[in-house]
């Protein structure tokens, strides 16, 4: 029974939801995957929180530039028709509601859209929130991307978190390897089932209550 | 005549106090002032809170300021990196405070500090525990927490030029805290590339304006830029290919 | 392809609702988007809001929108002006509102907008009438007042050049407003004097990223510039000094 | 008996305290007069809230520029070492106390530094604020340039204020045609009198108890 896709098709997916013209965020980890998928003969354009809009590819071997990076500090370029700007402009625009879509990880989504992604919450963990809580509350899409369930089998779609909160009610959409969600009043809405997966597979995988 | 300038990074940060707090520029390796953190790491000068995106990396900069045991708290929004053991080493011993700030908030709060600004609503964080404690209202539908400005003593930034009047130009996303931080804290000290002669910047690409500026140290051109432009072959510490080869 | 780029400034206006609340921006002549508000005339748009630093004068321009009882209320900081007439007539008719906010309130609650800021606390106006009715708050020993966002459904304004991605360079102090009402509206139109192809202008040097823009329309270089540089012999009105002799 | 100096000797004495490197907003009416008594030789900074600092004199015939004017709105020049900003960063330069002087104009100052500038209060006037109340409380000093009298003859220098305030406490210095008082916690001091004025003869005109 094929009941998973994998992380690069995940990963295709989001981009075939992703119009042109759009101005995006991409997560650290998983979601920059997304960036391999969007087509080239669109023109989608990237945010990076240290700055950056109209971010371009990683640079040719030999060509890295330590001035130029993206939020995970990893060297990339610039497109033409780039912008460079300073932390508080480029964190006035996210939480000014100006970029379309964010992909982000998770630890855990609840029904209501809440978010969980920086902490587990771990006694003894070393805190660190980056620019997590200002992505989850600025796009006017947070779309998240994650398997559905965790390595131990725990659903990752929740009735309400138990790890920290990232944000309240801020998440519109879950992708994962199962099922395409959507977050509404009614609580997670089937969207898109992959392979074999059914609203009731889905429902007892995660144990909750979903919509059509 | 006004000149910013200033010979070397020791006179650039000399007279910062023990207990001072100092914002330091950067986004990891970008725009982050190498030299003048080595300048206060041979200063000495202790007790220190620092201001910073994160909290040091490997052993060099910031965190080799931390390993001298000259900060006692750090403000920053991503201190647990893969390579910050000093950081890891020195609060899990209790040695260091830490307040941990979402990016947006740091960024906005330095900025308020710069533009006068008593306090400010923001949407980031509400509901979270970084929030906890904190005023919270609802504005237009929305919920909102009461955010601060932060001030510094004293600012350590890198920009990619600099005239004598202080205004600064930046290179790509090494400008990232840079201005704001210029405009928050009493005193600013920015290295750069290199010090033009005054009308050489175009006033309408200046990003500093001098009046934010108190000191500008020359350090020279980084090896990855000749003349203010890319010419490539480096990896992401800055080091040339070529030469990390020879080295290895 | 994006293409922002709208063929006339009919066009970048034509759907503008009855009712809606424009930013123009300018300060005084400099960076007003004459074209625009020409077009907003000939568009007929009535009930409308505005926000500008002043309140139109001489008989062009935002006085022409006025005259033309287009306006229900204007927000704005300095309406009384030695050629403001229009306004004069309307106001002490009582046939238009105003919000008289200091000038850098004004700034701020546009920038505050356009950053998703809930409100903040000002220094500005502390103790004086337009404060009244404010929440004040002291804080650390300075009393400041709450101040909302000035949002907008358009912003009209005037810029130097774009690219079809809609990222805008200004020229001298044309700057004013524009950055800031560009990101505090729904939708933004820029004119500007031409657009150039994509990738002509330094991503160092755009003050104006696309993300703010939703519409750029050509309207041809003003008569005191060629290729973007001053060429002089204007008067302030910007009409060549020649011609005018030759009129008068 | 000499007790008035003339407007541009006033402006002389004010640009006189003004030292090398200050940052400098000039108000709009008598206190742009200051600009043509700062030596030549020294460096100034002009701030005007239209967004320039390092604004220069006004241009040559035929050399006007619509694009560069002064919060008066009239045509200046940019100097070597100028820059541009938009409104938000110009007003925030100002609030943030980043200028060393403002000089204002005043209807009254009250001797606990209270100004009031900008409107009589007449009623059927219209009002207009336009920087004035961001300037007051804006500079690490804010100088007043005024005559002491009123054409009437009534003193400018007062108790507390009947007009409307413009910022209230801001006022560090007030130059009047007849002397230069400072704001005091104990009242105006009077720091120096022109002419044959005393602080006796100061405190007649003014109905105010001065200090030294």
């Amino acid at each position: 029974m094929s009941t998973r896709i994998t992380r690069d098709e995940l990963a295709k997916r989001i981009a075939d939801d992703i119009p042109e013209g759009a101005y995006v965020n991409l997560g650290i980890g998983a979601p920059t995957l997304v960036a391999n998928f969007l087509p080239d003969d669109l023109e989608i354009i990237l945010h990076t929180e240290n700055g950056l809009l109209g971010m371009g590819p990683a640079p040719e071997p030999g060509r890295i530039d330590p001035d130029l990076i993206n939020a995970g500090k990893q060297p990339v370029t610039a497109l033409a028709g780039a912008a460079y700007f300073h932390h508080a402009d480029s964190f006035g625009m996210m939480r000014g509601g100006h970029l379309d879509v964010c992909v982000l990880g998770a630890f855990q989504v609840s029904q209501n859209g809440d978010l969980a992604n920086w902490s587990t919450g771990a006694p003894g963990a070393i805190p660190a929130v980056g620019g997590a809580m200002d992505l989850a509350i600025g796009a006017k899409d947070v779309y998240v991307m994650t398997d559905l369930l965790t390595k131990q089998g725990d659903s990752k779609l929740v009735e309400a978190c138990t790890y920290p909160l990232t944000g309240v009610g801020c998440v519109s959409r879950v992708y994962t390897d199962h099922a395409i969600f959507d977050v509404t009043p009614d609580g997670f809405a089937v969207r898109e089932a992959f392979g074999d997966n059914t609203l009731e597979s889905l429902a007892e995988l995660t144990g909750l209550n979903l919509v059509r | 005549m006004i000149d910013k300038t200033v010979p070397t990074v020791a006179e650039a940060v000399g007279d910062i106090p023990d207990g001072a707090t100092i914002m330091i520029g950067g986004f990891g390796r970008a725009g982050q002032p190498v030299e003048l953190i080595d300048a206060l790491i041979d200063h000495g000068a202790k007790n220190l809170t620092i201001v910073n995106n994160n909290a040091g990396n490997g052993d060099t900069g910031l965190a080799a300021l931390l390993a001298n045991k000259q900060v006692r708290k750090i403000i920053c929004s991503f201190p647990r990196q893969s390579d910050s053991w000093v950081f890891d080493g020195l609060y899990r011993a209790g040695e260091i405070e830490l307040e941990l700030v979402p990016q947006g908030n740091l960024a906005e709060r330095i900025r308020a500090a710069g533009a006068g600004i008593g306090a400010f609503f923001s949407p980031t964080g509400v509901g979270t525990e970084l929030a906890a404690g904190k005023e919270e209202r609802e504005i237009d539908g929305r919920r909102y927490v009461l955010e601060y400005p932060i001030k510094a003593d004293f600012a350590l930034i890198s920009a990619l030029r600099a005239d004598r009047w202080g205004n600064l130009v930046y290179r790509e996303t090494a400008r990232n805290f840079g201005p704001i931080m210029a405009a928050a804290a009493t005193t600013t000290v920015a290295q750069v590339d290199e010090v033009v002669p005054l009308g050489t910047l175009d006033p309408e690409t200046v990003v500093t304006p001098g009046i934010f500026t108190d000191r500008v140290v020359a350090v020279g051109e980084r090896r990855w830029v000749r003349d203010g432009e890319f010419v490539g072959g480096v990896d992401i510490e800055g080091q040339p290919l070529e030469e990390k080869e020879d080295a290895a």
